[in-house]
């Protein structure tokens, strides 16, 4: 996993400037990239590096909007860091690319009430059906 | 008082209680020898009589959508069945009735319950027990050929359809296990399918279908199905000992009981070392095996047996 | 009174048991199925695993009660013939355990059910359940 | 033919956990199939943010009652990283052997649930009679037999005396002569072979498609393992080698499975015989600096991920986990269609699902 070559694809994919930058804690990449670009830079990453495993999608809030980290392995861990806010916040959905991301975005929206363009069926992975109430993982106080 | 004595009989020694004695202490065997395997204890004695009455004392729940009449009806008809079939197996060496042809009428009443298994789970509006008939339905198929050419084989050798001829024919030593080895195993095997026995146990395979045929039953119907199945084990061993390895030969005089219920026990006991040694059969292999491997068997068999006459 | 006496043995020789996991990590599930194996084996003391609600007479309920199979577990309980008990095996099954102030968690198994024993431990050793099931047949 | 729905409920005797899976049948074929989970769904994510980093490590170990030693490993591990804190060479170590202990009593127990979803009742009794010898040692080390609290953040809490070195040496020469019997029923008992050859067949690329990591992977030829390929704890110095098959039937997984519990024997012992001398925990500080770090693990059924991230106070801010079921799960859902009826119990036993862990 050489992290130039991987900087010149996501360089490529977003058309600006993108800097790995590794974690100070652990042997991870984090790079940040626009959401606009991030099928781009999935596709970019799955011609050149052959990436095939997505190991799991994390949200969290991060002051008014969500950071939604997009975690792959390619001989060695890489984040996809992406940003993403507005009133319903969504993202494109990568379950064409990668089908594993089926449950992990069903789960994000579960949990975080991100919604993703494109998904077949968003229904709740997690939560049981009739789930009423915000998001759990947002609710303020413990319930 | 002929008929004091045919009442005795029916009713206790050869007849109802001594066969439901029988069935649970074969039963007892069967699961404490089949734990003495896996190394574990296995049940306390009297167990299958604890749960019998358990059972019979439990509230008895008839599911929506299910014939009330014919769910009850049917496990009380297939005890009947295996009981009048058990009227001309000798037990022993005396039997209630005998006549010309018994063999072809017990093993026409021991067919029934089978049958009525396959009912039983049709009935009830569980798919677990569709699906558990529908298995059934095809075991019974598959299984009632060779035990039915099994058994018919002896009776083709020694020319005659009832099963105390049978005995007698087989008078010092000479039985027909020793003549026709391959038809006893086709009516082993054949009586495995038929009981249901792992590894031929699908049509109630606890992990894929539940309980299968019996998913819905509980209290008494449950009683009473567990009960038919143990008594078909019983009557099935009975014919078995019967037809090929001489019941109790005269030869024995006051011991033959003895020696009957020792030939009972070691059958029990080969058929629970069975149950421990394999893992359960696929619906294709069974079938497979009962129409490829058992009937040709016991059609060649059948084929020596009328060349070389008897 | 002998027929009354007779069903109270039965009953007391051969509780079978149906075993629902309604939430919880599968701990107490593991240590409820080593008590059927060689080293613990109920069998010595007639318990069965039954595989259908229709045949069972001690409901082993283990982890607490999650919304999504809160349902369920009343469900199975009312498919069960009486006399029914419900046993609540390990701390989440008692009380909610761990994780009783989660969101999607509504607590215990008494919170759904009528509990008759409940065996505290997390997860709850094989002789806790074994001795919990002697213990319910004693106040039979 | 006829059409039918079966619902393999979430109460259901080949599950010891509830799922719900539903297979469209027409005769004897599955034609498609539905994975719904979310019975065992205790948000354990958002309990971890109301906990302190130490209240974690016992939160975190109830999450799965067969992984609980690989939940707190990667936990500590991660939260180590954080705070930029070396653990003993000793802790590694003891780490390692709970880690191993644990992958054999997980995959033993694995082929008793596979044997009797296959109705082959005796290797059940057998497999799990044989696992009580490791939950013996595994108690004899840490106090508990599922829950064993090893783990803390810095170290560990568990010490090895001499004597009980030599004492788990002598069980697990007993243990692998006991590994023979199972070794030579998967390679030579026909009615196993019958009901587990050529069933269920997952290919490289179906692998690729579904992330699907651990045995079920590694069976069908994807030779990925995070002990050998990012190491940890003590693994970078200890010598094995990652078993591979290319059959992805569930014989391969059985075969997988057992070699790999091979391997851990022999890891284990090397671990017992090289065990380092040092204290056992470095002391952890109470409030974390803010940042965020990533640990992954090879838990008994595939590579555990966790990722927390700090926000100076001394609880987490957030605490992500990703368990290796969650994809095998998905992949089930496109592997059963096409599979006989009789084989569904086989297959679903045969991915060995852990669905207190897919749910957290």
């Amino acid at each position: 996993m050489d992290a130039t070559a991987i900087e010149r694809t996501l360089g490529q994919a977003c058309s600006a400037p993108v800097e790995l930058l590794p974690l100070a804690t652990c042997a991870e990449l984090f790079v940040d990239i626009p959401s606009a670009s991030l099928l781009a830079a999935m596709e970019g990453l799955m011609r050149e590096h052959d990436l095939y495993h997505l190991t799991t999608i994390t949200a969290l809030r991060d002051g008014d909007g969500f950071l939604v980290l997009y975690h792959l392995w390619l001989g060695g861990g890489l984040t996809l860091r992406v940003r993403c806010s507005g009133a319903p916040p969504s993202l494109p959905s990568v379950c064409h690319l990668l089908p594993v991301a089926e449950w992990y975005e069903r789960e994000v929206h579960d949990l975080f009430g991100i919604r993703f363009e494109g998904h077949p069926n968003l229904k709740p992975l997690l939560l049981p059906e009739d789930w009423v109430g915000p998001p759990p993982m947002l609710a303020e106080e413990t319930p | 008082m002929d008929i004091a004595i045919r009442l005795l009989q029916v009713l206790v020694f050869p007849g109802t209680l001594y066969l439901v004695a029988m069935a649970l202490f074969l039963n007892w065997v069967d699961r404490k020898l089949v734990a003495l395997w896996q190394g574990r204890v296995g049940p306390p004695p009297f167990q299958p009589l604890a749960d019998l009455i358990k059972l019979l004392a439990k509230e008895d729940i008839t599911t929506k959508g299910t014939p009330a009449v014919a769910s009850a009806l049917l496990p009380i008809a297939a005890m009947t069945c295996t009981m009048t079939a058990s009227l001309f197996v000798p037990v022993g060496n005396d039997v209630i009735h005998s006549f010309q042809g018994d063999l072809i009428v017990a093993l026409f009443l021991l067919s029934f319950p089978s049958l009525a298994y396959f009912l039983a789970g049709w009935i009830t509006p569980s798919v677990y027990g569709v699906l558990g008939g529908n298995r059934a339905l095809l075991q019974y198929f598959t299984y009632e050929v060779p035990m039915l050419l099994g058994m018919a084989i002896p009776a083709v050798y020694s020319r005659s359809w009832s099963i105390m001829t049978l005995v007698d024919a087989q008078h010092g030593y000479h039985w027909h296990l020793f003549v026709l080895p391959i038809g006893f195993v086709v009516a082993l095997i054949g009586l495995i399918g038929k009981l249901e026995r792992v590894p031929f146990d699908i049509p109630h395979a606890k992990s894929e279908i539940g309980a299968g045929p019996l998913t819905e039953y509980s209290g008494r119907k449950l009683a009473l199905w567990r009960l038919t199945v143990m008594l078909q084990t019983l009557v099935g061993i009975n014919l078995l000992v019967a037809v090929y390895l001489g019941g109790a030969d005269r030869i024995w005089l006051q011991w033959g009981f003895l020696v009957y219920l020792a030939k009972v026990v070691v059958l029990m006991v080969g058929l629970a070392f069975i149950q421990v040694l394999y893992a359960r059969l696929r619906i294709d292999q069974m079938a497979e095996i009962g129409w490829r491997l058992l009937v040709p068997l016991g059609l060649l068999q059948m084929v020596v047996t009328i060349w070389i006459g008897g | 009174m002998a027929l009354e006496r007779i069903i109270r043995w039965a009953r007391k020789r051969s509780p079978w048991v149906l075993h629902f996991n309604s939430g919880g990590c599968n701990g107490c599930d593991i240590e409820f199925l080593d008590a059927i194996t060689p080293r613990y084996d109920v069998e010595r003391l007639g318990i069965l695993k039954e595989a259908s609600p229709r045949h069972a007479d001690i409901l082993v309920c283990t982890g607490p009660v999650t919304l999504k199979s809160r349902d369920r577990v009343v469900r199975i309980y009312e498919q069960m013939p009486e006399p029914k008990w419900v046993l609540a095996v390990g701390a989440c099954a008692c009380s909610g355990g761990i994780v009783a102030e989660s969101y999607n968690v509504v607590g215990g198994v008494d919170q759904v059910l009528p509990v008759a024993l409940y065996i505290p431990g997390c997860p709850t050793r094989p002789e806790a359940i074994v001795g919990g099931i002697v213990r319910l047949l004693e106040m039979l | 033919m006829t059409e039918m729905t079966i619902p393999i409920g979430p109460q259901h005797p080949l599950l010891k956990e509830p799922l719900s899976i539903e297979l469209d049948v027409s005769g004897e074929r599955v034609v498609g199939g539905r994975v719904n989970i979310g019975y065992v769904h205790r948000g354990i994510e958002r309990l971890c943010q109301q906990r302190t980093y130490a209240q974690n490590t016992a939160l975190v170990e109830r999450i799965c009652g067969i992984c609980s030693h690989a939940h707190t490993t990667a936990y500590c591990q991660a939260v180590e990283s954080l705070m930029g804190l070396a653990i003993p060479e000793r802790a590694a170590y003891i780490r390692v052997l709970m880690c191993e202990l644990e992958r054999i009593h997980s995959h033993l127990l694995w082929l008793g649930v596979l044997a009797e979803a296959i109705g082959f009742t005796t290797i059940f009794m057998y497999a799990w009679r044989d696992r009580e010898m490791i939950l013996d040692m595994m108690e004899e080390l840490s106090g508990g037999r599922i829950a064993h609290a090893a783990n803390i953040v810095g170290g560990v809490r568990v010490d090895i005396s001499p004597e009980q070195v030599e004492l788990l040496l002598q069980r697990l020469r007993a243990f692998d002569e006991q590994m023979a019997f199972f070794r030579e029923l998967i390679d030579r008992d026909r009615s196993f072979h019958r009901r587990t050859l050529g069933i269920g067949r997952v290919s490289l690329d179906m692998v690729h498609a579904y992330s699907m990591v651990g045995p079920p992977a590694r069976a069908s030829g994807c030779d990925v393992d995070l002990r050998r390929d990012a190491p940890y704890a003590a693994y970078s110095s200890l010598a094995f080698d990652v078993i591979t098959a290319d059959g992805g039937d569930v014989w391969s997984r059985a075969q997988v499975r057992l070699q790999e519990t091979i391997q851990s024997v022999r890891l284990c012992q090397q671990v017992l015989q090289e065990l380092p001398e040092g204290d056992l925990a470095t002391r952890a500080p109470r409030r974390v600096a803010p940042g965020e770090a990533v640990a992954r693990v090879e838990s008994p059924r595939g590579e555990l991920f966790y990722y927390v991230r700090s926000d100076g106070s001394d609880r987490p801010a957030r605490v992500k986990m990703r368990t290796p079921t969650l994809p095998m799960l998905l992949a089930l859902q496109y592997t059963l269609p096409g599979l006989e009826t009789a084989d569904v119990a086989a297959v679903i036993a045969g991915a060995d699902l852990c669905i207190a862990c897919a749910d957290r």
